[in-house]
């Protein structure tokens, strides 16, 4: 038939940086299609799943987790070398994660406030995305990512088709699912309008402003809903920065709103900044 | 009006005429009926703090005692302090939400072997009753049956649903500060469009039917005259809330004053507020814009293509081949705004906004479309538009199966399918004539027909998207989905007796193929003809056969040129309006169809034009990203055009300085 | 894949080496080294990077903390919710509405049947039936793995009822919910419960059927013990040895401290009794008689009610026993359910410490945060039960060397991987304070 | 067709030379000589001093330049009517492209230095001629703009 899928039984691998394995077990979670999928991909390396290794070739490699210690650089290349197809997964590979927080922060402080003996501690500055390093075929968003869209991505591989990973903003979801907008309703800071789509709008669903897990999407007007916050919501600058200083944080626009803003740690004023002691630790045995 | 004298004891048939009083303690009367006649009732209820419209089934869900406060990007509930139940204006639900779903399958597809087949989704709404649809919103159910019922090409879904729906209207006694129903001549005063309307009083309400349907409910209803005084007292609210909106958007000639200011800085001002989320046109009722998105099993046998509500402002929504027709956001706002108010008058012949102010209370960022309209469209006349050419009727959502009999590689990735077993409709096609064609599992895609046979057409198609990678693949024996001829064609009569000129790059030759077999057919009845046609790379030229053919023994003047080559070609290297635009001829008898890129469309018409060949003379064919091929998703809506129905054949005069403009 | 060498230099030296420990969460590897029979070296190696949370929520607001804590495991996120807002609201003097924290309870007995499906079906039942995951299991077992997703999806899909999703639900927040299920969505998935249920009865049987390696020792065990009911975030921190804290009180009885020659802190009670066991065995050990009626019943026909107090690869029988308990949990909450009057009440921040330990699928879980005047974190301290397990698990590593040493090398190792996944150890969890180095031999 | 008459004749059928002042017809012709080329006949190379501007009367040429390692492309073809050797008159004198008669050419050609010299000392000439040579100059520009974009490659949409 006319289709060209990447493989007739793709050999797929799934691999993780820094991160909570959150969306590889998504993968776990498909329920309902795990069997199928196993049917139809064949899993040669997912060590949280199972015991079988393999150091690839990969037809498709899904990757999470951000690049954040000295021994990521080499090895996503390495990695990047055997795999056709390599699809990023969740906010860590596609954005960087939450830990990217600390690439305004100062590297050092956040190492002695989490070790005693922080020299052992070989991480890196910054937590970046995998694009910063290596291309990137496919990117599933979120923090998780979304089961439907996996099976989406899943489903265009066997067929060859394009996965239809919407660029819209979440609002879209909000208004197709009758969810009434929280921030026209409740007056509660949503960032729904630049955050792309994916999720199903799950916090305004729920009650909640969205706060950006699937990150910004095609020409977030970031600046225009950060204004729109200071003006109409008169809040603090820094308490819209900490809107942006999310779980994508280190996207743009949303990187230079926190960079401009203040919200993370650093990004506070500086006496506070400073004045952040250790967490408290047992003494020496 | 006559009203009976007789009263009738409560539930019992009344036999009033004209307007009824029905005490508010009855009004769950009409409730049980409603339900009794196997309806399901929608009406206002609280809900997320806001009124809503959803599913009820006692009075006792109706917001009683509440009203709204509405500003820009603002809305809240307050209590009225009294009984009313309808004491507010309209909420977040549009009634759209059960006429046009925001989701819908539309097509089964499956894949067996060589065999494709495609099953349309029947609609099988229940029977609906709207309970408290404002002046405004029938006017928006007016609006939506224009668009997609309204024309030759229908809607099935719309019309199913819509045909199942009891209007129960009621007068608004109140308004919101973002109203202007009054600006836009269709509201506060229910005047049409309903079955039965209610008029809220102190007391109860004034009842009165619009149609026979309506009539026989109110007829059952416990019902006595309404007095006098009491339709005096419906009018005078009613008065009172048309003097409070009053008319905050001047529309007369708006449609004029709007499209003569395309360039007007106010619209790169709004779009630094604006976040191009989409909700103004997902909470106005009219807008009708939609996607088709595929999903497919694992084996991809199995697809399903369903259709959800989609917005002008997500910045998919204009793609085609190189980009976004409107890539920034100042250029989204503007389609938007100039649609709601201007093209839309020449499209449908109505305004497609209706004063609710939805898109008002509903914008996150609180942008108000009457300060915007106000600032941009000051009162200047302009001439109105010429008439658009035929379009061919077509249905939307079901294909007809076509096999393939022969493939013909014309360059490395562009193929020729010729197809048999299409529907009868393509043997009356004319040259420049489309059919959008599927494979399960892929969006369908137009591709203009490259020639039309005995019994069946022939596709020429560049592979350069997995869809069309697909269809090239095709071997013989496969099945496609068609749907078609679509669109208009070139207007061949217009050039008998005259010199044509055609002027073609790349693929673009290939819609033209029909017109040049046209008159080799019939070479006399034309003058001189000439044919000059460009590609990237000698390789890349189409039909070279043919070329030779129509050359050497048709007698069509036929100049090729490349953009680059290797020492082995020797032909000319340069760009094709370089073929002409130092030669001797005139062309003032002369008649000129370009099609290919956009811009090499503009550089030719603009040379012809230097050559004496009238803007009325030169057509082009236009590419937008097309869906639904008849005018019913929005996608390719050019200025007061939808490019796949009333083109995508334009004479340059026709489209006029939209033509090449950036972000239409 | 598990890979040993002998050095050279001493030919009657083992080293039992796994350098990246396959079905458990995170990465994590394990060493022992054993001359002449004695143990040298038994270590749990940690190389999972490092993402700082304990920094990362400095200078955020507590509803802030509940969405970023969340994301330290993907596998217990609403356990790290629960820590954090229970120390919030005991620090804030917030008063819930009853059926607030019946649905907490909900949410968390999801989690714990998504989490003890998961590891008894996809990460450990492999290792007693011989195979590399439970998807090559499905080839000879596929109704039974089927039923497992299908249990698995019954605790996932009740997260996602209450939290809009199972990983990182949205809802906790200090003082409630910001959204709560209507009747009807909740009793909609009944049905769906009950199946999971008898389900979970039938692994209790399934998994008492496996054939445990020969283990004994008697573990010091702690968990949370309440007068009323199985322990999830309330009552008293009990060990099987006097000690008896708060659920703040974490500290008052045990600490985190660095042992000579090892990188890897460690949790101690400050009675000197040294290591402890948390989890599902210790829970049943210390607060068994608050099981369910079916979990009781469930436990004593497996058995095993005395053997999972020395044999820690029967671990998998406590977790089967407790997924009886929490379907059986989730199905009482969900018929006594009327949607809060107040599903989120207002709260006023005060400055000082907000502790709390809530009991995680895989054990006590303590948070720790110092807040401001100004409502914001100041510090903040995670003990997650892995890093609380470590020492646990190295002590029967030197046990288990013991056993393991006439078996083939590659079973040998084998074996002791398979003792280390009766922990369930979460390694993303317990990362952001273990060491990375990996020892050069 | 030495004479000038006839040259002055063959000049006007040239977009480039048509209309001209007589007088700067007539100097035009004295300057001029009429040349020809068998195919495959390269009559300058990229880089080289360039020594001849040439009108090309019959016949067609074509302006290569070499890409290493991927061969000679040609990238504009000179037909009749158009110039070619425009660098001889604009400095530093060199030629930007290799030209070869790719069909049996027939051209007037100039000397560059003769011209030179003429167009610097003969204001009319000049005052007509430079127009000219602006006018084939900016159709090349023009013509490479365009053949930049690439307007004919193959993209895909991605809106879906």
């Amino acid at each position: 038939m006319a289709h060209a899928p990447v493989a007739a039984r793709p050999r797929v691998g799934v691999v993780k940086f820094a991160s909570c394995d959150g969306c590889q077990l998504t993968l776990l979670d498909l329920e309902d299609e795990l069997l199928s999928v196993v049917e139809h991909f064949d899993i040669v390396d997912f060590p949280e799943a199972t015991s079988a290794r393999s150091a690839g070739p990969y037809d498709v490699l899904f990757v999470e987790g951000s690049i954040s210690e000295p021994a990521h650089l080499e090895r996503i290349v390495e990695l990047r070398r055997r795999t056709r197809y390599l699809v990023t997964i969740g906010a860590c590979a596609t954005a960087g994660g939450i830990q990217a927080l600390r690439n305004w922060g100062d590297h050092d402080a956040f190492r002695m406030g989490v070790y005693s003996n922080p020299e052992w501690v070989a991480s890196l500055a910054r937590s970046t995305p995998i694009s910063e390093h290596v291309t990137v075929d496919a990117e599933l968003r979120g923090c998780p990512i979304d089961p439907g869209q996996l099976v989406e991505l899943l489903t265009a591989l066997t067929t060859g088709r394009r996965p239809q990973l919407r660029d819209e903003a979440v609002c879209m979801e909000c208004k197709r699912r009758g969810v009434v907008c929280v921030m026209v309703s409740k007056g509660i800071p949503c960032l729904g309008q630049v955050t792309q789509t994916g999720c199903g709008a799950i916090c305004p669903r729920f009650g909640r402003g969205c706060y950006g897990c699937f990150g910004p999407r095609e020409q977030a007007n970031a600046a225009g809903l950060g204004r729109h916050f200071q003006m109409a919501g008169d809040r603090p600058r820094e308490e819209i920065g900490r809107l942006f200083a999310g779980f994508t944080a280190y996207s743009e626009p949303f990187r230079s709103m926190v960079t401009e803003l203040g919200g993370t740690r650093s990004g506070r004023a500086a006496t506070t900044a400073t004045a952040i002691e250790p967490a408290p630790r047992g003494g020496k045995a | 009006m006559v009203i009976s004298a007789s009263r009738q004891p409560r539930g019992g048939r009344s036999t009033i005429e004209g307007p009824g009083f029905l005490a508010r303690a009855d009004l769950q009367v009409l409730f049980d009926l409603l339900r009794e006649d196997g309806r399901r009732l929608i009406g206002p209820t609280v809900a997320d703090g806001t009124i809503v419209y959803d599913d009820i089934s006692s009075v006792d869900e109706l917001p009683r005692g509440w009203g709204d406060e509405q500003s820009p990007g603002r809305y809240r509930l307050r209590r009225r302090g009294d009984e009313r139940l309808f004491g507010y204006v309209v909420g977040p639900t549009a009634w759209k939400k059960w006429t046009f779903p925001a989701f819908i399958p539309l097509t089964r597809a499956t894949h067996d072997g060589h065999k494709v087949s495609f099953e349309p989704e029947q609609a099988a709404p229940a029977k609906l009753a709207f309970l408290g649809a404002r002046a405004c919103e029938i006017a928006a159910l007016a609006v939506q049956d224009r668009v997609l019922i309204g024309t030759e090409f229908i809607d099935p879904d719309y019309m199913v649903r819509r045909a199942n729906v009891l209007v129960i209207a009621v007068q608004c006694t109140t308004s919101a500060s973002t109203c202007f129903c009054t600006s836009m001549g269709t509201g506060p005063e229910v005047t049409e469009g309903y079955d039965l309307s209610l008029t809220e009083l102190d007391a109860g309400f004034i009842v009165d039917a619009g149609t026979p349907a309506g009539r026989a409910i109110l007829e059952r209803l416990p019902l006595r005259p309404a007095t006098a005084a009491e339709q005096y007292g419906v009018a005078a609210t009613v008065a009172a809330v048309r003097a409070r909106i009053g008319d905050p958007v001047p529309t007369d000639g708006i449609h004029d004053r709007l499209l003569a200011q395309l360039d007007h800085p106010r619209w790169a001002q709004v779009a630094e507020r604006c976040i191009t989320c989409g909700n103004c046109t997902l909470a106005c009722p009219t807008c009708f814009c939609t996607t088709v998105t595929q999903a497919t099993d694992m084996s991809g046998d199995a697809a399903l293509a369903s259709r959800s509500w989609d917005s002008c402002f997500s910045p998919g929504f204009a793609k085609v081949a190189g980009g976004s027709f409107r890539a920034r956001p100042r250029d989204r706002y503007r389609q938007w705004l100039t649609h709601k108010f201007a093209t839309w008058f020449d499209q449908f012949g109505t305004s497609g906004c209706v004063g609710c102010g939805r898109c008002i209370t509903w914008c996150p960022v609180g942008i108000d479309v009457r300060d915007e309209l106000n600032a941009i469209a000051p009162p200047v006349p302009l001439s109105p538009e010429s008439r658009l050419v035929e379009p061919v009727a077509a249905t939307p959502n079901d294909f007809v199966t076509a096999r393939v009999v022969n493939t013909k590689a014309e360059t490395s990735d562009t193929t020729t399918l010729t197809l048999t077993g299409v529907d009868p409709a393509f043997s009356h096609g004319s040259t420049g004539q489309f059919a959008m064609v599927a494979l399960p599992g892929f969006p369908p895609l137009p591709i203009s027909i490259s020639r039309f046979l005995a019994d069946g057409i022939e596709l020429t198609i560049r592979g350069a998207g997995p869809a069309t990678k697909a269809m090239c693949a095709l071997q013989v024996g496969d099945q496609v989905g068609l749907r078609g001829p679509l669109g208009n064609n070139w207007p061949l009569d217009r050039a008998v007796g005259r010199d044509l000129v055609i002027v073609t790059g790349g693929i673009g030759l290939a819609p033209l193929r029909p017109v040049l077999h046209a008159i080799v057919a019939d070479r006399r009845r034309f003058g001189d003809v000439k044919l000059f046609y460009g590609a990237r790379t000698p390789a890349d030229l189409l039909y070279r056969d043919e070329l030779e053919r129509w050359g050497k023994r048709d007698g069509i003047d036929v100049s090729l040129t490349v953009d680059r080559a290797g020492p082995d070609w020797s032909g000319r290297v340069g760009i094709v309006t370089h073929l002409f635009d130092q030669a001797a001829w005139d062309g003032t008898n002369m008649i000129a169809f370009v099609c290919g890129p956009e811009r090499m469309m503009q550089a030719t018409s603009t040379t012809l034009a230097g050559r004496g060949v009238s803007a009325s003379r030169i057509h082009v064919t236009l590419e937008r990203h097309m869906e639904c091929g008849i005018g019913l998703c929005g996608h390719c809506q050019m200025g007061k055009y939808f490019v796949c129905r009333d083109g995508p054949v334009f004479s340059i005069a026709q489209l006029g300085d939209t033509f090449g403009r950036e972000g239409i | 894949m598990s890979r040993g060498t002998t050095a050279e230099k001493a030919v009657d030296e083992r080293i039992y080496e796994v350098h990246e420990l396959t079905r458990v969460e995170g990465e994590g590897s394990l060493r022992l080294r054993v001359r002449d029979g004695e143990v040298l070296e038994a270590r749990l190696g940690i190389f999972e990077a490092p993402r700082y949370f304990e920094q990362l929520v400095v200078g955020r607001t507590p509803d802030e903390v509940i969405d970023i804590v969340a994301r330290i495991c993907g596998i217990c996120p609403v356990a790290y919710q629960m820590s954090a807002v229970h120390g919030f609201e005991d620090l804030f003097g917030v008063r819930i509405d009853p059926q607030v924290r019946a649905l907490r309870r909900l949410l968390y007995c999801g989690e714990w049947i998504e989490s003890h499906a998961l590891h008894i079906y996809f990460l450990h039942a492999p290792d007693f039936l011989g195979y590399e995951s439970g998807i090559t299991m499905a080839a000879d077992h596929r109704p039974l793995v089927e039923q497992a997703l299908k249990m698995k999806k019954a605790g996932n899909h009740l997260i996602k009822i209450l939290g809009g999703r199972p990983i990182h639900p949205v809802s906790v927040r200090v003082g409630g919910w910001s959204h709560v299920p209507r009747v009807s969505e909740l009793r909609e998935h009944r049905a769906a419960l009950e199946d999971a249920l008898a389900f979970a009865q039938e692994t209790v049987k399934v998994v008492s059927g496996f054939t445990m390696p020969a283990f004994a020792r008697e573990p010091r065990v702690v968990s949370l013990r309440h007068a009323g009911e199985y322990p999830f975030s309330d009552g008293r921190i009990v060990s099987s040895d006097g000690v008896d804290v708060s659920p703040s009180g974490w500290r008052e009885a045990f600490e985190e401290f660095q042992v000579e020659g090892s990188n890897a802190l460690h949790a101690r009670s400050k009675d000197g009794k040294g290591a402890y066991l948390l989890g599902p065995a210790a829970r049943i050990m210390l607060a068994g008689e608050q099981l369910h009626p079916l979990a009781k019943e469930a436990l004593a026909a497996s058995g095993y009610a005395e053997l999972i107090r020395t044999n820690i690869y029967a671990s998998i029988v406590a977790r089967a026993v407790e997924l009886v308990q929490v379907c059986a949990e989730a199905i009482d909450i969900i018929d006594a359910y009327r949607p809060p009057s107040e599903p989120l009440v207002s709260w006023q921040s005060r400055p000082g410490v907000a502790a709390w330990a809530t009991e995680a699928p895989r054990g006590l879980l303590f948070h720790r945060y110092e807040v401001d005047e100004s409502g914001r974190i100041r510090t903040a301290q995670i003990v997650p039960p892995t890093s609380q397990n470590q020492a646990a698990i190295e002590a029967d590593l030197v046990v288990a060397a013991k056993q393991v040493l006439d078996l083939p090398h590659a079973e040998a190792t084998l074996r002791l991987e398979q003792m280390i996944r009766s922990y369930d150890p979460c390694i993303s969890c317990a990362t952001h304070f273990l060491d990375l180095r990996v020892e050069e031999v | 067709m030495q004479d000038q008459a006839s040259l002055v004749a063959v000049l006007n059928s040239t977009w480039f030379a048509s209309g001209l002042e007589p007088g700067v017809q007539t100097r035009l012709a004295e300057l001029s000589r009429t040349f020809t080329a068998e195919p495959g006949q390269e009559l300058f190379r990229e880089g080289d001093e360039s020594e001849v501007f040439g009108v090309v009367i019959k016949g067609r040429v074509a302006l290569r330049t070499h890409v290493p390692e991927r061969g000679d492309f040609t990238i504009l073809t000179v037909e009749p009517g158009d110039v070619y050797g425009w660098s001889a008159i604009v400095p530093p004198y060199r030629a930007t492209s290799t030209a070869v008669a790719i069909e049996v050419l027939e051209a007037i050609t100039f000397e560059g230095s003769i011209l030179r010299a003429a167009l610097r000392e003969d204001a009319a000439l000049a005052q007509a001629l430079y127009p000219r040579i602006l006018v084939a100059v900016a159709r090349r520009l023009n013509a490479t703009r365009v053949q930049l974009m690439d307007l004919f490659a193959a993209e895909e949409v991605r809106s879906w």
